[in-house]
Order: C-alpha cells, then sequence, then structure tokens
C-alpha cells in the first residue's frame, strides 16, 4: 500500500536514505542541501536509523570520507550542491576511478559568480565528465524514486560507479508536494544488503585501492571505466523495470509525453519539465502538435535513444538550465545535436538557455519556445540557434 | 616501553614489502617499517596514504609494497579518507557486519606537504572529530615528489626550487610551522615527535602508544631525504642524531595534553653541526652569512626554551 | 577474485586489469625487484658479525631479513645499494664494493 | 490554474509566512487535493520581505514556477503595503487578505487601482489575545482558508487540532490559543464574506 504524503524534495530524499540506512554518511552544509543532511541526523538522534554520520570540515572532506568508508565496505553516501560539489571535483573522479559505487544527493544550485544560491544545473553539469551516472528529478517523487534506486543500479557488478541523483534546488528541494511513499520494509528489500565482495576491512585478504599507475595501464583503465558507464544504462532499465513492480510507476532513461506525433518536440531536465508539460496540454488543446522529451539519465548520456526518439519531428528546442561558455550552447545542447549528428538525424535543433541562477520559467515561456520552433519550421523564419529565455 | 628490544622488535614480519620505488637511502621508508612494526601481530590494518613520493613508489600497479590494505585517495585528504574507513568500521562492527574478534588499527602516512599545508584542513577535521586513527607525518621538509619545493615544514635559510639561494635570496625566508604542537592544541589522545636513533626505541614507543591509544593520534616524524637535503647518502642516521642533539628537532610527547620530553641531550651542540653536512644550507657557511646562522641558533634555542617550559608545566 | 599480478604486464589488454586498478592481495612488490638499480653493494661478513642488529632497522628496503634474532644474507633482489647499513654497523661486518654484484 | 487555485503569501522573514504556505498546503493535502507550498528564497534574514505560494488542485499539479496570476494574496504584514505591490497580477475574480487593524476602506487607498475583494484581519489583536504573543500566521492561515473555501470550515478546524495536537502534544494551552486564533479569524472574514455577498446580492 503506497502512503500519500506531502513533503519537499529534500523531505522525500531524507526519508529515503532513512528508509535505506546507509552504513556511512559524511556531510557537510550548503544551501539548499542543508536540510538533507540536518533531517538525517535528527532521524539519527530519534533513533530511527542508524548510519554514522560524519559532520566533515568540507565537502572535500565529506567526498574523501566517502571514499574511504566506501573502500571499506561500508555503504555510503553524502548531499551536497553547488559550491560544495565544486569542492568535490577531483574527489568525484576519484570515486569513479576507484569504481566506488556511492551515492550523491544534489540539489541543483547556480555556481558562482556571483554568488547565487538559486537553482540552475551548473552544479551537475560541471560534474558532467567525472564519470559518474547522473539522474535528475522533475519532483519531489522522482527524487524519491531516483534515490531508492540508486545503489541497486551503483552496486551492480556490472557498474560498480558512483551515482549521483539530482534535484532542482528550492523548486523541488523545498517545495511542499503531494508524494506517494513505499513502506520501510519494502524499501529494503528492493536495495537489499550491500555485500562486496572485496573490501579494505576484509580480515585476511587485504586489498589496495587508488594506485599510482603508469601510461601502459591507466589508459586502459579509463576504457573499463567507459565500459562500466555504458553498463550502466541496461542496468538502470532493470532497475527501473523492477521499481515499476514495486511501486506502479515506470522510469526509462527519459519520459515522453505526448510526443508520439509531435512536430515541436522541447528536451529539458528537471523540475522546468512539469511547466512544459503543461504548456504542451494547453497547447494540444488548440491542436498544436508538441511534445516533451524529459531526460531523467544525462550519464550515460542516450544519444541513440535520443536520437530515435526525435527523428519523426520537426523541430527540438534544447533547453539548457546551464551556460557553458563555449559560445556555442549549453551542455545539452552539445551532446544533443552531436548525438543527432552522429545519428544522421537532421532536424530544426535550437538550443535555449533557461533558468540561470534561479530565473523562472513559465507555462507562457514553454509556450514561446513551441511557437517559436513553429515559426521557423512553417514560416521558415530565421530564428537564433542558440539563445537566451527572459533575459533583459 | 621498558621491555623494548631492537633483536625481539625486528623479528616481526614486516608490512611494508621490499620493492617499493623509493629513492636509496629514503628516510621515509625508515619510518614506515618502524611505525608498523609496533602493530600487534595480530592486528589488521588499514593504510591511508596522501600523495606523494611513499605513495607513488610503494603502490605503482600492480605492485603494492602493503601488507596491509591500503588506501590512496588524493594528496589534501588522507585526515578525511581515513575518517571514512575508521567510521566504516565502527558502522559494520555495529552492524555485525565484521567478525567480532578481528581488529582494525587505522594508520595514514603523509608527507610534510600533504600534512602541513595542503592536507592541514583535512588533518584538522579528523583530529578534532575524534577518529580513533593515528596520523603519521614522515617530515621531509619539503615537497620532495615534485622536485625540492618549500613547504611550511622546510626550514629557515633552506635552500629550496621555489626558495632558491641567490643575490637576493637566502633561501627560504620563514620558519617551519610547528604542527605537533598545533595538533596537540586540537586536544587530541596522543602527539609525538620522533626521528631515527640507532635502536628505534623512541621511535617505537611512540608509534605503539599512538596506534593502542584510544582516539585521534599524531605522529611527527623527521625523515631526512638525501636527494632534497643534499647530505651523503649513507649517512642519515648521523643526520638525525645531530638534529636531536643540536635540539633542532626535540623529540617530545603530548600524552593526553601532558607534555614530556623523551630525549635530552648531554651538551646540546650548536646548530652548525646539523646544518654543516647538507647542502641545502651550504650558503650559510660563506663569509659574510654568520649572522643568519646566528638567527638560525637564535630560533632554535627560543622553540627549545618554549619546549622545556611546556614539559615543565 | 584476488589478484594474481603475474597474470598483468604493460602488454595486458584492458579486459585484463583489474577493476578500478585495485590490487586484490599485499606485498606484491616483492615481485619488482629493486635489486635492479644497485651501483654499490653491500657485501656481509658474517665472521666479524655481532648480531647487534643495528643494520636491520635502518635498511629502506627491508633488505637485511631477520629471523630468530638474527640477521641473514642481503635481499640482492631488492637491496638499492644505498650504504646506510655499513655506516651503522659498529663491527665492520659490512662492506660496500662498487658495482652491482650479488655480494660476489 | 484550471480545477485548483493559486495563493501568494507576502510576509517578512521570521513572521511566519512561509510557515503559513506550509501549513495551509498540510491542511489541503489532508482534504485529499493535490498541493504545492513553496517560498522564494533568496539570502534574506529576519524582517526582509519574503513570498511564499501555494496551488491546491484537484489535478496534479506539475508546473515548477512562481505564482503571476494569484487567485488569492495574503499580506502577513501590513507595513509592506508601502513597499510591495502585493496586489500585482491579482485576478480581479480574486480577493487580499491583510493583516491590519484597519478597515477594509482605510487600506483600500493604499491599494492603488484594485477592484476586486480586500479584507482586513487584526490578526496581532488576535494572536496577543489568544496565544499572548504576536503569531500572526495562524489567524491569517484561517483568513485564507475562509475566503479561498478550499475547504469547509469543520473539516479545517478538525485538521488544524489535529495537527496542533500533534505538534504541541505537552503544551495544551498553545493547542487551545491556537485553535482560538483560528476561529475568530474565521469568524471576522466570514462576517465580511457575508456582507460582500448581501451588498451584490
Amino acid at each position: 500500500m503506497a502512503i500519500k504524503e506531502r513533503m519537499s524534495g529534500n523531505e522525500a530524499v531524507a526519508y529515503a536514505i532513512r528508509q535505506v540506512n546507509p552504513d556511512v554518511m559524511p556531510a557537510f552544509p550548503i544551501t539548499p542541501s542543508t536540510e538533507i543532511p540536518q533531517m538525517v541526523s535528527t532521524y539519527i538522534a530519534n533513533g530511527e536509523m542508524d548510519t554514522e554520520f560524519i559532520p566533515v570540515e568540507s565537502e572535500h572532506s565529506s567526498m574523501s570520507a566517502a571514499i574511504g568508508a566506501e573502500a571499506a565496505g561500508a555503504r555510503s553516501l553524502t548531499a551536497t550542491s553547488s559550491a560544495g560539489l565544486a569542492l568535490m571535483w577531483e574527489e568525484l573522479l576519484l570515486a569513479a576511478s576507484n569504481r566506488m559505487p556511492l551515492a550523491l544527493t544534489l540539489v541543483n544550485r547556480t555556481l558562482s559568480g556571483p554568488i547565487n544560491i538559486n537553482c540552475d544545473h551548473s552544479d551537475g553539469m560541471g560534474a558532467r565528465d567525472t564519470g559518474w551516472i547522473q539522474i535528475y528529478a522533475e519532483n519531489n517523487q522522482e527524487a524519491y524514486d531516483n534515490f531508492i534506486q540508486a545503489y541497486p543500479i551503483a552496486e551492480d557488478a556490472r557498474v560498480h560507479l558512483p551515482i549521483m541523483v539530482c534535484q532542482d534546488g528550492f523548486i523541488t528541494s523545498h517545495a511542499v508536494e503531494n508524494i506517494e511513499l513505499l513502506e520501510d520494509e519494502l524499501v529494503k528489500d528492493f536495495v537489499g544488503e550491500y555485500e562486496p565482495e572485496e573490501y579494505l576491512l576484509n580480515p585476511g585478504k587485504p586489498i589496495a585501492v587508488g594506485p599510482y599507475s603508469i601510461s601502459n595501464y591507466a589508459m586502459e583503465a579509463k576504457k573499463n571505466q567507459e565500459i562500466a558507464l555504458e553498463n550502466s544504462k541496461e542496468v538502470i532499465l532493470e532497475v527501473a523495470e523492477k521499481f515499476k513492480k514495486l511501486s506502479g510507476r515506470g522510469f526509462g532513461l527519459f519520459e515522453e509525453y505526448r510526443t508520439e506525433d509531435a512536430d515541436y518536440i522541447m528536451l529539458l531536465m528537471g523540475s522546468a519539465a512539469g511547466t512544459a508539460k503543461q504548456a504542451v496540454d494547453e497547447m494540444r488543446e488548440q491542436g498544436k502538435k508538441v511534445g516533451v522529451l524529459k531526460l531523467r539519465v544525462f550519464r550515460p548520456f542516450p544519444a541513440k535513444e535520443i536520437a530515435e526518439a526525435l527523428k519523426n519531428c520537426k523541430a527540438v528546442a534544447i533547453m539548457d538550465r546551464c551556460e557553458s561558455y563555449n559560445g556555442n550552447g549549453g551542455p545539452l545542447g552539445s551532446e544533443v545535436t552531436a548525438g543527432l549528428f552522429r545519428h544522421k538525424v537532421m532536424i530544426e535543433a535550437v538550443n535555449y538557455i533557461y533558468g540561470l541562477a534561479g530565473r523562472d520559467f513559465t507555462v507562457s515561456d514553454a509556450v514561446h519556445v513551441f511557437e517559436e520552433l513553429a515559426d521557423a519550421v512553417e514560416n521558415g523564419k530565421e530564428v537564433e540557434q542558440f539563445q537566451y529565455i527572459r533575459l533583459r | 616501553m621498558s621491555d623494548y628490544s631492537l633483536k625481539n622488535i625486528m623479528n616481526k614480519p614486516e608490512r611494508l614489502a621490499p620493492g617499493h620505488r623509493m629513492c636509496a637511502g629514503c628516510g621515509a621508508t625508515i619510518a614506515v617499517r618502524a611505525v608498523l612494526r609496533a602493530l600487534h601481530e595480530d592486528d589488521h590494518a588499514v593504510i591511508g596514504n596522501a600523495t606523494g613520493c611513499l605513495e607513488v613508489s610503494s603502490f605503482m600497479y600492480p605492485y603494492t609494497a602493503w601488507e596491509d590494505s591500503y588506501i590512496h585517495n588524493a594528496f589534501e585528504n588522507a585526515g578525511a579518507t581515513l575518517s571514512g574507513v575508521e567510521t566504516a568500521y565502527n558502522a559494520l562492527k555495529k552492524r555485525g557486519k565484521l567478525p567480532e574478534d578481528e581488529n582494525f588499527k587505522f594508520i595514514t602516512f603523509g608527507g610534510d606537504g600533504g600534512t602541513y599545508d595542503i592536507g592541514f584542513q583535512s588533518l584538522s577535521g579528523a583530529m578534532e572529530r575524534g577518529h580513533d586513527m593515528v596520523y603519521v607525518c614522515y617530515d621531509n621538509g619539503a615537497y620532495m615528489n615534485t622536485g625540492i619545493q618549500r613547504s611550511s615544514a622546510t626550514p629557515m635559510y633552506a635552500d629550496t626550487t621555489t626558495t632558491p639561494v641567490g643575490k637576493q635570496s637566502d633561501g627560504k625566508m620563514q620558519n617551519r610551522k610547528d604542527l605537533a604542537s598545533i595538533i596537540a592544541d586540537h586536544d587530541v589522545a596522543y602527539v609525538g615527535q620522533t626521528t631515527f636513533t640507532s635502536d628505534f626505541k623512541d621511535l617505537h614507543s611512540k608509534a605503539n602508544k599512538a596506534i593502542y591509544t584510544e582516539g585521534p593520534c599524531f605522529l611527527n616524524i623527521m625523515t631526512p631525504c638525501p636527494r632534497g637535503w643534499r647530505y651523503d647518502t649513507p649517512d642519515i642516521m648521523k643526520i638525525c642524531k645531530l638534529a636531536i642533539d643540536t635540539c633542532y628537532w626535540p623529540m617530545f610527547e603530548v600524552d593526553h595534553g601532558k607534555w614530556k620530553l623523551t630525549y635530552e641531550p648531554k651538551k646540546k651542540l650548536p646548530i652548525e653541526d646539523f646544518l654543516r653536512p647538507q647542502g641545502r644550507f651550504k650558503h650559510l657557511f660563506k663569509k659574510g652569512n654568520e649572522d643568519l646562522i646566528v638567527q638560525f641558533q637564535e630560533e632554535v634555542d627560543r622553540r627549545w626554551e618554549d619546549l622545556l617550559y611546556k614539559c615543565a608545566r | 577474485m584476488r589478484t594474481d599480478i603475474t597474470k598483468i604486464n604493460e602488454k595486458s589488454p584492458h579486459t585484463e586489469l583489474t577493476e578500478g586498478l585495485m590490487v586484490f592481495a599485499g606485498g606484491t612488490s616483492r615481485l619488482f625487484h629493486t635489486g635492479e638499480w644497485r651501483t654499490n653493494t653491500p657485501v656481509f661478513h658474517e665472521d666479524l658479525c655481532k648480531q647487534c642488529l643495528l643494520c636491520a632497522p635502518v635498511c629502506p628496503d627491508g633488505s637485511i631479513p631477520v629471523k630468530d634474532s638474527k640477521r641473514g644474507a642481503f635481499d640482492y633482489d631488492h637491496c638499492k645499494g644505498c650504504g646506510i647499513c655499513e655506516r651503522v654497523c659498529p663491527f665492520g661486518a659490512i662492506e660496500m664494493k662498487e658495482g652491482n654484484t650479488n655480494g660476489n | 490554474m484550471k480545477n485548483g487555485i493559486e495563493i501568494r503569501w507576502h510576509g517578512r522573514g521570521g513572521q511566519g509566512a512561509k510557515t503559513a504556505a506550509l501549513l495551509l498546503a498540510d491542511v489541503a493535502f489532508k482534504t485529499g487535493q493535490n498541493v504545492q507550498g513553496f517560498p522564494e528564497y533568496g539570502p534574506e534574514r529576519m524582517g526582509a520581505p519574503i513570498t511564499a505560494y501555494n496551488r491546491i488542485s484537484s489535478d496534479t499539479i506539475r508546473v515548477h514556477s512562481n505564482i503571476y496570476h494569484p487567485d488569492y494574496v495574503v499580506v502577513v504584514d501590513e507595513t509592506l503595503l508601502a513597499s510591495v505591490d502585493v496586489t500585482a497580477g491579482l485576478k480581479k475574480t480574486g480577493a487580499i487578505i491583510i493583516n491590519t487593524p484597519k478597515s477594509k476602506e482605510e487600506v483600500m487607498d493604499e491599494l492603488e487601482d484594485y477592484e476586486g475583494r480586500v479584507y482586513t484581519v487584526d490578526a496581532r489583536k488576535i494572536s496577543v489575545e489568544t496565544l499572548g504573543k504576536n503569531f500572526p500566521n495562524s489567524p491569517m492561515l484561517a483568513a485564507a482558508v475562509a475566503v479561498s473555501n478550499i475547504m469547509p470550515r469543520d473539516k479545517f478546524i478538525h485538521e488544524m487540532r489535529a495537527s496542533y495536537e500533534h505538534k504541541f502534544a505537552k503544551k495544551p494551552e498553545v493547542i487551545d490559543g491556537n485553535m482560538k486564533a483560528l476561529e475568530r479569524a474565521y469568524d471576522v472574514v466570514e462576517e465580511a464574506i457575508e456582507e460582500y455577498n448581501q451588498m451584490s446580492a
């Protein structure tokens, strides 16, 4: 029986963490993810879970300690946002290259400067090449569901990679919304016990982690890491299938909303996807063939699957909540267009930058984008291929 | 430790296997071997290691010199990494996932760069949080791994590649940071500063206390580096003896806040005796630089007096 | 899946390397013979040795094996010939000879 | 929004406007509705103007943007009227509820051209008299529920009592005080609604 509740995205993730009850959680406060370690600490203080919490002195140390704990054989996680993730950067790479299946719950917030506490995806996107699995949530429900699926994905023998479960800072992390929770026992069974084969604390079976590697081995090691990330794609889908049996809620690498006959598709991640769906519904009522492709799994990047999903539309709006300062688009813009090109899907693909540092994104913004795509295709109007929304 | 016997202690199996790639005559591995001899044979250990000479030389894939479990993470986070390992141990023990009767000890090694400087915050955090671990700094007074750049552990006037001696420079301008005192001020369980003596009793005793005292413990071990200090490589034990007899490197411990000198030279030698055999101080012996040696001596004296005062309390 | 490092070498394909380049074993460096680096070689004169063992702890390479409180022959597979042991021997039982010999 | 209402709250940091929005989401959830309650965040501290929002609907709520055309606006601190455009985008068919000792007519002058309904509640007085302290959010919450009519009064009172009983299990006097505050504010607003209805009838 699903438990109907209402809670914020941060509460939902903390609730999931309590249910999973991992072994070790080092964490350091940073807005807007601070509530997660706070709530976990409170659960621990009240005896509702018994994870060992390490109040570290920086995010660099939280990721370092998480790696140490995971290598030692403990299921580990941390939480952070923005500058905290940036400070971890070196360690993110090590978590992945050392093949540590730990979890990080990221509450997306823009990176400085200027300093600002609101949402965009520049923190997660900045870590896109660190070898982590990255999964983005539209709302509190998905943040909860994704976290429950995190360890079964990361700990799968085909994967053994760290996983970042992301949600939009404040927009979902601090918004109270309806949610359906699973019973503790169901979650525990679903996630299971962590039983690594080799770990530091295995008496009489020492291991060594984190070598210096000469060039003759390092390139091969990186390839193995890449293979593991590729493998995670099928594991993500398998875990989603099992999760669906448990919860009734299905997940893929992305969600296609009213795209089957759509001429114009908006591709985006996170909370704005809900807003875009609302726009789609309103425009569909007026007979406009529009749809949304909500990317859930950004790493591994499902380029082929996206190309397949977009091949029949006339134009796609690729929505980046992040600037990548390359003069050519945002991260999604670059990766999606590369994927389309490689798979010979030659459609109009306009890259929009929206919602930086908490700039709002509304239903009418989404409608405007769809209208611009239609104008380009139907009336041949030239559209700037890389543009900002709501820029003054 | 009154029953310490080098002959008995040396019977213990080596926990740092040969075949590592440290320089011939390296002091760091002498220190590591000595620290690990203090482990009870039946106890397991997880060894942490900050990036540095020791790390790149002792675990070069697929060759690990460590008989115990070992983790190297990065340069600046040996304290935090081992915090995680130690916490995992507590978590897994609590949950019955580790055998009751198997004991693990947690020891991490870092050079002075990884300890005094870039790893300082991580070390401070680990010590303050009270993890049951030993952080061992093998202090050779510079970033030797990258080619002898100054660190905050480098003594004043040392010639390093980032404080080179030249027309306008007498070498490093600042005195070295007194890390052992700083860590002692964290109110940790045990701090020991030591180096090599012929029977290794002082080092062994401190390592033993550090490993088997509950709570966070810190060892600062002076480990000469023949390449960076430019002395005659086989003379390492002589260099160490001069360091303690000139009181350049006092040996002391702080056991639960109680300061204690563990060695006092019968006759305190002038600092020149320690400086002269080292190429990094060659310029101090040029005509006209006598005042530099005087200043060096004054600083040594000042610190020694301060230490005597602390130990007398 | 304990690691047999004799099966891993610089020509191994990626599929034969361990996950995360971890090594699931201890002390595998023994298979790497640093004795090859030696340009001077310590020679042990057993007849002069009084088994004080001062030489054993000062060896950076653990190349002076001790058993039953007695030192044995140098481990020439690993000894780098640094000469520290010669300097600490009070009895002249260790002599440094030029070249990489195995004590001969 | 279709099949639902949108509410915007104006308050000052520390006054409980955000809490009131979350409480409203809470109580509406308990009546089986879909809810959203979220503050607009900045680095502001105590005393700075803050905004919070509610969406309440029988449909699933997917939109994640701020609310620009609210059905109702609640102003928890009347001093905001001088500095914040509290009626911005407020629907003419909607209403604004203001915490003030002033009469409706007195505050209407400060609301520029707003033509919709205006309700005033002296939440400070109610709070001080029932709770002994100035916690305006409880009365303002009751007023918001009364005006927006998102649930029947008895249901609202029932849920709030349950919520307070849970929260203040060891302080029965706080429960009673809060309940009185809710009821009194509800009375004030119901009376005013009655007046409006008679006028428009």
